[in-house]
């Protein structure tokens, strides 16, 4: 009983540590600077969150599964340009080119899947491979030129407001809801959890794994897409730097969050504590002005020091 | 130069992990040149001794003194310098090497600073002709069975220079010839001077080859004798700690209808030739060497393998498994044989592992209910008397006997009319296996049909109502309940 | 016209970009395609992606191609010096257009100057401030580290208002990525006058950020501001997004192909060639959108 | 004997594959351009490998023990930076700033080695981390400004000449030796390939796992100094775009020239091979014209057609 109640304990605080890691680095960077802890500062935070912590809901499953998608940044990329580039060039209504994004998207989850999952490739190259080719389609589609001045319609997923809360929070909020919903209480959740855990027991325990892997991936592309969205009218502009290097933050941000990187445990919510993390750290070291050299370098330290402190209480013999 | 006639000399030792203590004050003597029996059953603590003589785990309390000297290994590599030499119960091999590389690994043979490979493959070659394997040096270890693995482990054991030799559970995935060439080894070694620590839950074994016998019970040291002063039943009564009702639980019952119907089934090039009928509250056993292509046989039946020839008939119906979620929704289920890889996801709980093949019946509206899960899992924990904290402690933790409680429990909860056990037994001790073949008894009385799978003879000639016997990759015989002996199913196999 | 085109005619041109990524680039890209149709010149056009080691690479490739001229638009000053020298040991004339490198045997230098780009947004900010601030203004600077000649441009800004009394509120690298530079700019926490942008992408992040903020009193201004994006909102008026030091694609592609045709026809060739430079603001934008 | 045969026969054809790759290719384009098989441009092709290649001894050492390292592309920019910048600026002479940027190489490669092997933090966030601190420390130590004009003397490392042979090559070529050797003929090789194989394996039976791992990360930030300091001289400066990427080019490189992914297999020489592929391609897509954006695309479904070949034929049942 006493067992139960202390790995208890310990399973909370691992997958609670990221929301402990933001608290802390919230109280010291509100001593730093006086701006720090405005209810509007507070607000940027989880609005530059948003894009990238929606990715980091797809990476995470990803991560849970045991793999990982090094082409997200450029789907989110790809699909906002074709988001752009269907209204502005096509005329196609906002609708029509969301949908068609969203579509994108999962054809460029549903590749990584594909290879991935059925192909057998290891997922570093496949979806090292899929960078490459949604990096250039979206160079092809903007010939590198950014569409901008995007109809005012859209300018309300980006920049728009329910109350007072920013509509691409209340996205990212939906999101982690639904999708921990999802990975908790569903079959298809447990079974990501199951082929992370032990991809061979799942397999004899009747789960089609290859399906479930494959999807998702698809739904990782999903979430880029609606990401691409999001951002593209967030900066009423789609640009082939857009998303660039989210599939590096979603990566950290889930891993800060306790997601473990060898698959089958952690919570999704620390996805979005993590995500928040790195925020913070970016919008305190800008806050103070920190000469961006030392960003990279702290970045860093951050980074290992985030990782490394669990890592080391949890070191092997060999 | 008079030596000591003790080699080793534990006193006290105790060694904890969190929750437990695996080791609880152990003290006892080993003598030297003898073969040393190790006995308990799972969880006793066996394995955890053997990985504090061997550098593996540091942190424990008390003394221990080898060839009168203290004696505290802080890495394997000390150990193995002072003639220590093991075979762990699990497999570990670097399976993307060869087996030459591998019967040499850590202690490569060189030529000045440079590898031998030469020697090395002349001396592998040399070793596994005189065990009498036909292995090639050169194949990759991931490219073999689980016992040929075994004897490269051995043969990995042998090479170094050792004092002495543990082995723990060695036997587990061995059939009689790989157990031949291992008793032949033992042999060997013991003629030349070398102590043997043995560890096995195999009876016969002990009582063939064994001079003195040590028993832990839930991590203490219940005594420590040599073999002429116990027989089977004292020995299992000192294991268990009370007493133990019939090691083979077999009710004989009226068999039914017939269930599963298989005619000329086969995969080419992989099996073929297999014939049998699984009638309703049968147990059917699969006999044969290692390599037999058991396991391929019902991987086909259960569609994760294709099938090229034969038919399969269902409840009176043909029928083919396109995969195996397919052959589950037709009421197949498989206890595999690695039941730490196959078996189980084993960071997932004890509760997550029973409900995931039955996940239908814990789901309301799409959602999993957390009371559904706790009323089922608690459920079978009870049923299966599986010795768990509480169904939420992660099955890692968990002894082998109870793991594999588990998997079956698994198949309980869905309720399949056709269940096929591979190599249930496999390191299980002896009360844990007498239960287990009690579950096979009531899943018969019920009306089921169950396949087992095993190397072990006694399990098949103790439990099975009919039996075929395949060799290389065929059936080649079978044996009604009435006909069974070892002798019998051996001449198959030759 | 077709007169001087002749000397190009069925000429083979290698052309390294600095880099293909940005919508200025990519438009230079277009021209030097566009014109050598016209041209009858066989060109090739490669992305050196900001790299020194992939333009050298490139330029190899051309030597070993036996271009007959290679025309570089240099990703630092210093890296291919070497692979310019076997260029030019392999007897294949170099021109630079855009940035210089420090090489001294080439054909010419079609350019703009950096600094002098900087200087324009700077002076006219400079007539501004003391018109409308009084000489005081908080200014926020969206930098990148690399390429220098965005530096450069920074130093020309920085320069020009010398004499005033400015508070850098911000200097940060938003690495060329519009999402960094609204975020930089979001999380600004005084009062800005000014944001001044090293490349249009710096801009067209602070413009959405400012007006994500509702903010409509700070003014952006860029430089190598180019396309329809920039045009079009200076044309509209914004409310925010004030001016753009123009550069002319096209300008510059021709330039450079007349330098090329005037050295190919043995006529002299200045050493260096500086095209014009404006300042695009919603008074002058008409002229730009038609040429474009 | 004779399934020992086939088994060489087909160990052999896995390790080659990439030669043969190699040589498909080359018969490719040399239908395609006329230029292509001139002596001056394969010369090109090892000189413009070399640099690459030799991180790619690293990365695949790296890759063979089971990890992976991403900041082998700032180790490289770093140790470059480093060595023009003393010499430069603080007018020590060559051979000290070579040492010196060795050392640095050393370090980092040891801060990794250290992370993963001790700290047990995984690889990628480990290395991730070691990233962004050799990206900040190159910007500050160069002001994020290119430093050029190095001395003549060390032009002889990426420019010159022994005989007909560019420097680098020979340097490629004699490290790739070596180290093939060291892998294949000496106690520590094996090791490298035991840990890989099976690291739990290599420790019982008496490696020290830790200190191995550890050792080949430091050699690998060794080859990255030595790949620096060659990649400066060679464009005579440095800047901090230097090595930009090289650990995909590298991961890349090793994984095409059949080095398993999964550790513990594949012959180190298959990353020269796959290198030299990689290069090979690169430079036939510039003599063929074929459009930058084109490339991307183009990268990338040639990276998945590579490793999926095989891939595929090695898929499993889950
Ligand atoms: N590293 C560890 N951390 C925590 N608990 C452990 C560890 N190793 C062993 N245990 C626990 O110690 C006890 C003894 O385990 P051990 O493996 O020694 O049993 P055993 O006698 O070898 O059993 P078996 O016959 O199943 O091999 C068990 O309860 C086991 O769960
Ligand atoms: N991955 C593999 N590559 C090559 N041969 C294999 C492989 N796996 C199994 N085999 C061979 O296939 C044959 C059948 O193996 P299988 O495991 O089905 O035998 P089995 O009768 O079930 O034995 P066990 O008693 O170990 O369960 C054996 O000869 C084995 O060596
Ligand atoms: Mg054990
Ligand atoms: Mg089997």
């Amino acid at each position: 009983m006493e067992r139960g109640f202390s790995a208890k304990l310990k399973t909370f605080s691992k997958d609670y540590m990221s929301l402990v890691a933001v608290i802390i680095i919230f109280i010291v960077f509100s001593f730093a600077s006086p701006y720090f802890l405005k209810m509007s500062n507070v607000m940027n935070i989880f609005l530059q969150t948003a894009t990238v912590a929606i990715v980091a809901i797809g990476q995470g499953m990803l991560i849970i599964t045991g793999q990982v998608d090094l082409s997200l940044g450029y789907q989110v990329c790809l699909t906002g340009c074709v988001f752009a580039y269907m209204m502005k060039f096509q005329n196609w209504n906002p609708v029509a080119a969301i949908l068609l994004a969203v579509v994108i998207g999962c054809v460029a989850g549903a590749a990584n899947g594909f290879l991935v999952a059925y192909w057998n490739i290891p997922a570093f190259i496949a979806t090292l491979g899929l960078q490459y080719i949604c990096r250039g389609a979206a160079k092809i589609i903007t010939n590198a030129t950014p569409i901008g001045n995007l109809p005012k319609s859209i300018s309300f997923l980006g920049n728009g407001y329910i109350g007072i809360v920013p509509v691409p929070i209340l996205l990212m909020l939906v999101l982690f809801i639904v999708f921990a919903f999802i990975m908790e209480k569903t079959r298809f959740g447990r079974n990501v959890y199951a082929i992370g855990g032990g991809r061979e027991a799942a397999f004899y325990a009747g789960i089609n794994t290859k399906a479930v892997q494959f999807w998702v991936y698809v739904i990782s592309g999903l979430l880029c897409a609606i990401s691409g969205v999001v951002l593209t009218s967030r900066l009423n502009s789609a640009a082939i730097t857009n998303g660039n290097l989210y599939e590096f933050d979603a990566y950290i941000g889930a891993s800060i969050g306790g997601i473990s990187l060898t698959g089958g445990k952690g919570k999704l919510i620390g996805a979005l504590f993590g995500s928040i993390f790195l925020t913070t750290f970016f919008n305190g070291m800008t806050m103070l002005n920190v000469d961006p050299f030392w960003q990279d370098v702290l970045k860093g330290v951050v980074l290992i020091a985030a990782i490394g402190l669990d890592a080391f209480r949890n070191r092997k013999t060999h | 130069m008079e030596k000591s006639d003790i080699i080793f000399q534990l006193n006290h030792i105790t060694q904890e992990f969190p929750g437990v203590k695996a080791l609880d004050d152990v003290s006892f003597s080993v003598r030297r040149g003898r073969i040393h029996a190790l006995v308990g059953e799972n969880g006793a603590g066996k394995s955890t001794l053997i990985k504090v003589l061997a550098g593996i785990n540091t942190h424990f309390q008390g003394e221990v003194f080898f060839n009168g000297q203290s004696f505290h290994p802080k890495n394997p590599n000390e150990s193995q310098q002072m003639g220590i030499s093991v075979v762990h119960q699990e497999l570990k091999l670097a399976e993307t090497l060869s087996v030459t590389e591998n019967m040499f690994l850590g202690n490569l043979m060189y030529k000045g600073k440079l590898v031998d490979w030469k020697g090395m493959r002349k001396k592998a070659r040399e070793m596994l002709q005189s065990l009498h394997v036909e292995l090639d040096e050169n194949a990759l270890v991931d490219t073999l069975s689980v016992a040929q693995k075994q004897i490269v482990e051995i043969c990995k054991a042998m090479n170094h220079n050792c004092q002495v030799l543990i082995m723990d559970e060695p036997s587990a995935v061995l059939t009689d010839r790989e157990l031949d060439i291992l008793f032949d080894v033992i042999d060997r070694l013991v003629k030349s001077g070398v102590t043997i620590l043995y560890i096995s839950h195999k009876f016969d074994e002990i009582f063939q080859i064994c001079q003195d016998v040590t028993v832990l019970r839930d991590g203490k040291h219940i005594d420590t004798l040599p073999i002429e002063a116990v027989t089977r039943p004292s020995l299992i009564n000192m294991m268990v700690g009370r007493e133990m009702g019939m090691e083979y639980p077999k009710e004989v019952i009226e068999l039914g209808e017939p269930l599963l119907q298989v005619e000329g089934l086969g995969q080419q090039g992989v099996f073929g030739g297999v014939d049998f009928t699984l009638h309703k509250g049968e147990i059917l056993g699969i006999s044969g060497l290692v390599g037999a292509g058991r396991t391929e046989l019902v991987k086909a039946i259960l569609g994760i393998e294709h099938i090229t020839e034969g038919t399969i008939t269902y409840k009176g119906e043909k029928i083919v498994n396109k995969n195996f979620k397919e052959a589950i929704q037709r009421g197949f289920g498989l206890v595999p044989e690695s039941r730490k890889e196959q078996g189980l996801v084993q960071m997932f709980s004890v509760k997550e592992n029973i409900c995931m093949v039955s996940m239908d019946k814990v789901i309301e509206g799409g959602v999993i209910r957390n009371s559904k899960v706790k009323e089922y899992a608690g459920e079978y924990v009870k049923k299966l008397r599986i010795a768990t904290p509480g169904i939420d402690t992660e099955v890692q933790y968990l002894s082998g006997g109870n793991q594999q409680k588990v998997v079956i429990a698994k198949w309980l909860m869905e309720d399949c009319d056709v269940i096929i056990l591979d190599e249930p037994t496999r390191g299980i001790d002896v009360g844990a296996k007498s239960e287990i073949y009690g579950l096979m008894t009531e899943l018969v009385k019920k009306g089921k049909g169950v396949i087992m799978i095993s190397s072990e003879m006694p399990e098949i000639i103790g439990m099975c109502d009919n039996v075929i016997i395949m060799h290389e990759r065929r059936m080649v015989g079978k044996l009604e309940r009435e006909e069974l002996s070892q002798q019998k199913i051996m001449s198959y196999c030759t | 016209d077709d007169k001087e085109a002749s000397g190009l005619e069925g000429k083979r041109i290698g052309v390294c970009l600095v880099y293909k990524g940005d919508e200025w680039c990519a438009a230079v890209a277009d021209e030097f395609e566009k014109q050598a149709k016209d041209l009858g010149v066989d060109v090739n056009i490669q992305d050196g992606n900001l790299d020194a080691e992939t333009q050298t690479k490139q330029i190899e490739n051309y030597i070993a191609q036996e271009y007959d001229l290679i025309a570089v638009d240099p990703a630092n000053a210093d890296g291919l010096v070497p692979v310019l020298q076997k260029a030019t040991d392999a007897g294949i004339p170099i021109v630079f257009f855009d940035n210089n490198a420090d090489y001294e045997d080439i054909v010419s230098y079609v350019t703009w100057d950096s600094y002098e780009t900087g200087q324009i947004i700077g002076k006219y900010l400079h007539d501004k401030i003391k018109d409308e601030k009084d000489g005081k203004a908080n200014v926020a600077v969206l930098t990148m580290s690399s390429p220098v000649s965005i530096q450069k441009r920074i130093e020309g800004v920085k320069d020009a208002l010398e004499d005033l009394d400015i508070n850098y509120v911000s200097e940060q690298d938003y690495e060329g990525n519009r999402e960094k530079a609204s975020n930089i700019i979001t999380n600004i926490k005084e009062d800005i006058d000014y944001v001044v942008a090293g490349q249009d992408n710096g801009g067209f992040g602070a413009m959405s950020a400012l007006q994500a903020l509702g903010n409509d009193t700070t003014e952006v201004y860029s430089m190598g501001g180019y396309g329809a994006e920039a045009f079009d909102t200076l044309a509209a008026d914004d409310t925010n997004y004030k001016g753009t030091v123009v550069v002319s694609p096209s300008e510059l592609v021709s330039s450079t192909y007349q330098v090329i045709s005037d050295y190919f026809d043995g006529k002299d060739v200045e050493p260096l060639v500086n095209i014009k430079l404006n300042l695009c603001t919603k008074d002058n934008v008409s002229e730009y959108q038609s040429e474009e």
